[in-house]
Order: structure tokens, then C-alpha cells, then sequence
């Protein structure tokens, strides 16, 4: 069962406003493509949940679609603040949650295992557990001892960007791989974007390289380059540059809608935003090869 | 031989780490001081990034703390979930870094608010991993300046946890790891005494016990060993300078 | 740092009488050479923990070296009854502590990750969880549910065959994953053997496939083979017809101990082993390659 | 048409899986049943075992659950770990398939001891992962001989939870799947009836109630809507003989 949508086909079958939703990637494979064509698509109240914001929770809150952020790392990663949500908190303007990392990471951990919460050890700071009712304490029935337990986060949606997959949503990845698992069988949606659509006999060549199953995806979507400003490992570079230039537009109103107007309204799609990136920065994105050493599963 | 802060701070960091190390590392200075390390007296010293990379060695400078030169020629690559849990929990971490906004007398760092948490004055960008970093790595480091407004006797918001009011307390917390063992700074190191409370263990070249005081928001106790730290050698500058950080962009 | 050891040397080393073991691979690359290593040096009350005891656990079992089996399916896997193990606790000659799969496996990831317990959901089933005082109940703390918790397994010396390790340790498995990273992670101690000890640079040029690491492994041995009668996935087949065999051999004490002296006892190590074995049998486990297909990782 | 036990259990088992299921599978007759499915009415369904293997084609007979030509040609390898908390715990799994040593009246399996716990006279294998399949795949199907010695009236050792003394206490238990859906034996199939309790829904041809009754260790109640089964057709035959168990391993 082919499950090949456009990109603007799923978001427009499986976002819905006021849903949460969860764009996964630690750094890398930031479904970047995903959330300009939720902004393009006028979403609205939407709970958006990542350890790290990044550019693209920026983004999506400049464009008015964002009612809270779930989070546990809030910065322009290696370059500083992230403008946009952080003026909106300090405004008022804006719900937030607040974990560590591991908290974060943890409660998409105890929503993809099915669990009702799961136990962290204690690591002595205070404040954030007093802060945030959802971080609980239960007693260690063999020692007695108190553990951190978080509940399970069980976005409606999880956007995914692999390296490459088959149309029925059979997902490999590699390079950092973050929480992107945990993010999609946590959720009760899943919408892929890929680099490439493989034949299913390139997946079933190296199964223990599939990360994401088909039977929980609902939508394979061929987006070439989607993670841009970030990177897909092997495929292109981060755009470093970049990031340090939102850090420049993102301290206007003006600079900020500019921006939205040109590169997100003002294109159809990813191709059309990757062609007017130019040549330029294509050539500054590529990435020579550097392949993995094969191995031999046997013909049994 | 001239040198500049964050040469200073790389270099008294990068003497800390032991052959061997596991170190869990951040972009930036601690990225350099372990590169720093690895070159000279501590070639074994294997790298962890939050982001799930081990035995990295990276062929450029890192950007970020997931930059994929992190990972082409790494030994390893896990889930966030795995490297918090399987390498850090479980105790397999000896080194984590960490820095903030605030550091206060008892090792306690503060990222996350100045203020109050639900109206914030400042909103800073949070834990990420620094609370398991300082609740469960054997030892910590900081690196940061030495400033007024960086070191108040008590932060607002304890993002991680240095030893609190008291080494007794961060005991009793139950946190697995030893706690912040050093602080660099430009001008010396605070280390913790037997009390948890950071006091004065060792001044760089140049710099007298006043600076430190005027420097600091508490009252610095001074170590009965102070000592004065040897001044980046030739070589140590010239792998930061050529090597690690050519375009100078940390240092 | 070199962590390279004969066989001999690493069990000699790290295997001691009345240590816990663990010896991991659901079904495949179960360690069967370490487990004659351990015969031949005449271990004893050794705890033997695995999700499935195998014929690794009921060869033990008959040399005299158990005295405590910790276990979650006790069976010839495809054959019936692992008829040694079933006499000596039919006759109460050992003690057992027992487990669901995902029992045992839970209280591994509690070992290995550090927590003092794991939850479990409930399934129903309350014999198991009375027969066993070690699986406990406490309360979600967000929904006042009951969940089952199970605490964590922290054997003394995990053992586990992988198909290619650097000399450092860091270890790279494909195919069936069963439990070996959970098993290596929650133990004391970590003994590698590997079919083949490859350089740094083959396991560098493929990172994600990385399971177990230099940093917590203790020897590496170079063992060829040292799976059988299981398999390696890629390296050769499952050898039926010894499985099938077992079940006719463990049927008497004779016939078993006549077994020990001529393949444990009477080889020197899995070399001479392998090569008694024969080449007709070689033959039959034989496989045809069947590649990956590679990544790229790219070179930045 | 001749046809086996084996073969027209198989058979029946097959009719019960419907094309998109996510069967967890275990090797021998569930194993044929799920292949057979597959090339009949069901392609599109997915094979799990849990050893960790998703969407397996193998292209021999699997002798063990953890056969290396399951892996060969997948979709997907993953952990135990994950097998049972990311598929079957958090409830993507729709079918299970049990066996055991005994049935009894409320679809509980007993694999675990004969007699006493502690002092067993019959050590059984005990779980594996039968006990969470039990309880969290949506539905469960158990393929077994029909003999009075395998359905007592009630179970030694609940090993893999039925619905206990009733469907309300099923319920009650937590426990997420909807539990035993079917016992397809060589005389017919059992059903569980609104309280759990599991009933003759189905006849196999030439079999009478008298031959149930006699081979079942309970008061057996009987379906208002007692159907007979198709026999086996020549296709399902010809898959299962030349195709799926040439050397007839199985059937």
C-alpha cells in the first residue's frame, strides 16, 4: 500500500489547528520544508513540541501558528538566542513546558513504549521540578529511594525527514538519529519527508538500518533537501551561515515578515525555494562522499 | 608569550581532563580544551556530544553540537535517548562541561530564568542536558569569565545542581556524580571545599587575590594551597591557533 | 588501548566462581565457545542469566558449573525441552528465578540504563508475578494505576559474540540485536568475542552501526566461528541438525559426558573445535553473501 | 480432499487473519498459517517475531523464532527491548498467536509448570513472550490438538492471561488486548461468548458436539450460531505442501 503524498496533500490530511505536534531531529533532518508549508497552510493554535525549538519553531511562531512550546533547549544552536519565542515568553504572549533533555526525551520515550510515565534519577537540581507540575516523585519499591517520573507525550502528529525510504514509509536514517523513533511511534501521526524514495529491495538489503516501520506512517512525501537550513547527513552541508543570519532578521518585525513573505508565501514549495537559494549556496551545501563498509547478511 | 582570555580558560581546561577520560562535551571552549587535550597529555580521552556521538574526531571546528562532521569517522552514533540513559545515568560519563549564565558560591548554575520562572525578566534557553551533565557525570568543569553579574552569592533559578546549600545536601539529593570540581575562569580557579563552597585554588599569572574578590558577588574564601597556574606553553597555543580554531572563532 | 585476549586469558580473567554471567543473543551469536572456555576451566556456582538458556546454559548445567539459572524461556528453540536444565530443577538440584521476555529484558534495560526499576504494563497474567517476589507493583502517579516494575539485572560479566570489533572494542552487530547492547551495558565486566577483528577504520566509516562501545568492553578476543552450533548472521548458518542431536544426547548421562570429553575437554580451543567439526559440516553452514547496501556519510 | 490435522488446523488459522494485520508470529503452525494468508487473502500483512524482526519474507521453513533467514530480505530489525515496548506494549501488534501445555474454560494458558511451583512435577519452558502477547496484542488466536489433557477445566499456572474467571476481570486487570479470540483445534474452533467463557463456534466437516465434548474437560456450551468450516481447498493445500513446508516439517 503506497502511502506517497505531496507534502502539501499531508499536512493538509494530518495537521490539524490546534493539534501538537512533534518536528523531530536533534539538530539534523530539522523538517524544515514541513512547517513552511504549515505556515503556508495557515495553521493555527498549534502546540509544538522539541527538545530544541530551533529556527523552526522560530519560524512557525513569527507566522502566528504557535499557542505553546513543549521544550527542553531553547536557543539558536552554536549561535545564541532564538529571538522570536523568547520575546513572545517574556511578553506574556506564549504558553510554555519546560524539561531538561533527558526529561524531554524521556517523556517520547514512555508515549512510544506505550508506558505511563517514566522514571529518571534524581540529579539534585530543584528549581525546574517546582516549576513544572508534570515532573513527579514515586518511591523505589526495592530501596526506598525517590526517582524523577515524567508522563508519556503523545503528540497527534510527529513530521520525520529520513534519508531515504519505500512508498509504503519503511524508514532508514543515519548521522545523528536524535529522537525521531521515539518521536513517531509516539505519535498518533506520522508524515515522512525523505531525500529519496528507494525501492523496497534497497530497505530490505540492510534491515537493521530501518529505523521508522511503515505500519505506523501515514504519509511518504518526496522532499529533496527539506531539512535545509539544517542538514541531512551525507546529503548536504548545515547552513551555518544561515543560522547566524536569522539571529540578524529575527530582531525586526519587519525583517522577520520580509523574510516569511519571500522565502515561505512567496514559494509554492521546496524545489522552488531550493532553486532560489541559487547556485551559490548549493555549491557551499555539498558534501563529497565518504561511504559506509559493506556488510554481508548472507543469503539464507 | 601573549595570549587572550579564552586561550587562557581552553588551556587551564583542557589540563583538567586525564588520559583516558570520557569526557560529555559542548560546542565551543570545552570543545576545544578536549581537542587540546587529546593532542598532548591525554591521547585517549574519548568525546561524547549530547547529540549521541562517541569517540568523535572531528576534522573541522563544530558549529553545533550536532554538526555532522561530528559523525562521519566517529566510533559510534546513538539516540539522545540512548546517551542520557545508557552513557550518562548509568554512570559511564567521567567529565561533563558546563557553563550558564549565573554560577553561584556553591557551584549552582543557573540557564534557565533572571527573575521570576513565570514572568521572566531574561529567558535564557534552559537545562538541555546540563542537569543530568552535573547531577551524573563523576566530575564537572566550568568554564566561564570571571564577572560581578556571572558569579551572585545565589542564583535565581539552580538549573543544575552544584552541591546547593552544602556538599551535604547534594549527597542527600542523590545525585550520582561528584559535583562541580572546577570553575576556570580569565582570572583563576574556584574549586569546591570540603563543604561544597567554591573557594579560590589557584590564580593565573598576573592576577592577585583582589581582582578575584571584586570580581566575584560572594565573599571568596581562599585555599590554604592557592596556587599560581602555568602560563598556555608555546605548543598548546599553537595547536589551538593553527590546529583547532584557525579562523578564530572561539579564541 | 589494545584490549586483545585469548579466550583463555579473558575468561580467566574476568569469570569467576559464583559471578552472575550473562551470556546474550537471542538465538543468534550466542557465545558457545566462552561457554566451553568456561567449562574447561572448571567454573563453578556460577548464576547463569539469559532471556533463553539455550544449549549454552543446559551444557553448563551438565558440566557442574550452575548453580542458579535466572531465565524467562527455557526450551531447545524449534525442539521441545532443554532436557538437563528441566531434570535438575525437576529433581530440585538448582535454584531458578523467572521471568516474561520482556520481564527479563526490562530489568536488562533497567541495568544497563542506570534506574533502579522498569515498568511494565500490566498483562493479566497474576501466577508468575505471585510466584516471584522480585516483581513488584507500585502505583502511576498520573493516573493511580497500577504498573508492574521489575528491578535491574547488573550481572558481573556479560559475554557477547559480535561479527566485526576493533581491537579497542568498539563492536558492530547485524541481524538479530536480541539483548546483546543491554546485556554488555548493565554488566560489571564485558568479554568481545568476534568473528573478525577488524581496523578502527572500517568500524569509523559506519557509526550508527556501532552497538557496543571500547569504553565499556574489557577483552576483545578474536574467535571465528565461536557461535556455533547458533549462527552468525552473514558468516554462517544455524546448525539444525545439532540442535536436533542435543535433544537425543542430553537424553543420558553417559552419552552427555561422552559429548564433553570429546568437544569440550578434548579440544584445546574453538579452532580445534571447528576444525573436528569437519568439512562436510562446514559446508552445510555456508552462506552466500548477500551485501548491504551502502551510505553515504559524507566527508565533512 | 485428504487433508491432516496439522493442515486443516493451519488452514483455519490462516482464514483468521485479515489482509493489514501486524501479526506477532511464532515458528511452526502460525508461522504456515501467516505465510499461507499472505499468498491468499491477506498480502499486504506484516510478519513480527519477536526476535525482533518486522515485515520477514523468509524464503525457507524458519526452524527457530530467531532463524537468520527472517532477517535476510525484512523490512526491519529491531531490539527485544523494542519488539516488546515500542510494538506490542504501546499496541501495534493486532494478532497474537499462543500455544501452551494446557487451555482451560477461560481461554488462560498454562506453560509454565505441571503441579506445584515450586516443586514441579512437569518443568514446562515457561513464558517467553507469550505472557505480554496475551495480554497486549488486540487479538489472540491459540492453535493446539484437541485432547481433554490440554483443556482443563481450569489451569495450573496462569502463564499468558485468557479472561482469568471472566471477561469483566480481564478488563479489570489492565491488560490492553481484547484477549483470546479464537482456539482453533483439529475438531473445530472455540470463541469466547460475552463473559469470556470459551464456546464452540465452529465445527470442522464430520466432526459432531459429542466428539467436542469428550475432548474438552469442561461442560463445553455451544454457540447459538454454530457454523461447520469449509474444508481446506485444493489452493490452501497446494500452497501449504509445495510451497510453505515442502519437506513436511510441519504438516
Amino acid at each position: 500500500m503506497s502511502k506517497l503524498h505531496t507534502l502539501s496533500e499531508a499536512i493538509q490530511k494530518y495537521v490539524h489547528d490546534g493539534d501538537v505536534i512533534y518536528a523531530a531531529g536533534f539538530t539534523h533532518m530539522i523538517p524544515f520544508a514541513a512547517a513552511h508549508e504549515i505556515i503556508r497552510q495557515k495553521k493555527k493554535n498549534l502546540t509544538v513540541a522539541r527538545a530544541t525549538p530551533d529556527l523552526i519553531y522560530d519560524m512557525l511562531t513569527a507566522a502566528g501558528s504557535v499557542k505553546k512550546v513543549i521544550f527542553s533547549y531553547m536557543g539558536n544552536p552554536g549561535v545564541g538566542s532564538l529571538r522570536i519565542m523568547r520575546n513572545v515568553i517574556e511578553q506574556g504572549e506564549m504558553e510554555w513546558e519546560e524539561y531538561s533533555h533527558f526529561g524531554m526525551i524521556s517523556r517520547l520515550q514512555a508515549g512510544a513504549t506505550g508506558l505511563p510515565f517514566m522514571p529518571m534519577n534524581q540529579t539534585g537540581a530543584p528549581s525546574l521540578e517546582k516549576a513544572n507540575p508534570n515532573i513527579k516523585r514515586i518511591t523505589d519499591p526495592y530501596t526506598g529511594a525517590e526517582v524523577i517520573v515524567v508522563p508519556p507525550l503523545n503528540p497527534d502528529v510527529a513530521i520525520v525527514h529520513v534519508q531515504r525510504c519505500d512508498k509504503h514509509g519503511n524508514s532508514q536514517i543515519w548521522g545523528i538519529v536524535g529522537e525521531q523513533k521515539e518521536a513517531a511511534f509516539a505519535s498518533r501521526h506520522v508524515i515522512i519527508t525523505a531525500e529519496e524514495i528507494v525501492e523496497e529491495d534497497i530497505i530490505r538489503s540492510d534491515p537493521n538500518r530501518t529505523v521508522i516501520p511503515s505500519i505506523i506512517v501515514d504519509a511518504v512525501c518526496h522532499v529533496p533537501f527539506a531539512a535545509h537550513p539544517s542538514y541531512t547527513q551525507g546529503y548536504y552541508d548545515r547552513d551555518n551561515l544561515f543560522y547566524l543570519a536569522w539571529d540578524e532578521i529575527s530582531q525586526s518585525t519587519e525583517k522577520i515578515q520580509n523574510w516569511l513573505d519571500e522565502w515561505v508565501y512567496g514559494v509554492k514549495d521546496r524545489d522552488e525555494y531550493w532553486e532560489k537559494l541559487g547556485e551559490e549556496t548549493h555549491n557551499r551545501l555539498k558534501v563529497t562522499p565518504r561511504m559506509s563498509s559493506p556488510i554481508d547478511y548472507g543469503d539464507y | 608569550m601573549d595570549y587572550n582570555n579564552a586561550e587562557l580558560m581552553t588551556v587551564n581546561a583542557a589540563r583538567l581532563l586525564r588520559d583516558g577520560d570520557v569526557v560529555f562535551v559542548g560546542v565551543g571552549l570545552p570543545n576545544l580544551a578536549c581537542n587540546l587535550a587529546r593532542r598532548t597529555h591525554a591521547p585517549n580521552l574519548v568525546m561524547i556530544y549530547e547529540a549521541g556521538v562517541i569517540g568523535a574526531r572531528p576534522s573541522r571546528l563544530p558549529l553545533s553540537i550536532g554538526d555532522p562532521c561530528l559523525v562521519s569517522g566517529a566510533t559510534a552514533v546513538c539516540s539522545m535517548y540512548d546517551i542520557f540513559s545508557f552513557y550518562l545515568q548509568r554512570g559511564n560519563v567521567d567529565v561533563g562541561f558546563l557553563g550558564g549564565a549565573q554560577i553561584d558560591r556553591f557551584g549552582n548554575i543557573n540557564a534557565t530564568v533572571i527573575g521570576d520562572y513565570n514572568q521572566p525578566k531574561t529567558r535564557l534557553p534552559g537545562s538541555g542536558g546540563s542537569m543530568e551533565i552535573a547531577g551524573w557525570a563523576n566530575r564537572c568543569y566550568i568554564i566561564t569569565p570571571h564577572q560581578k553579574r556571572r558569579f551572585p552569592e545565589k542564583v535565581d533559578f539552580i538549573t543544575s545542581a552544584g552541591f546547593l546549600s552544602h556538599q551535604k545536601e547534594r549527597e542527600a539529593s542523590g545525585a550520582r556524580g561528584k559535583g562541580p570540581q572546577g570553575v576556570v575562569t580569565h582570572l583563576g580557579i574556584l574549586e569546591p571545599n570540603e563543604n561544597g563552597e567554591m573557594i579560590l585554588a589557584a590564580l593565573h599569572p598576573g592576577v592577585n587575590i583582589d581582582m578575584i574578590q571584586e570580581n566575584t558577588g560572594w565573599e571568596v574564601n581562599i585555599s590554604a594551597n592557592l596556587r599560581e597556574t602555568l602560563p598556555p606553553s608555546a605548543e598548546e597555543l599553537r595547536i589551538l591557533r593553527e590546529d583547532l580554531d584557525p579562523t578564530g572563532i572561539y579564541i
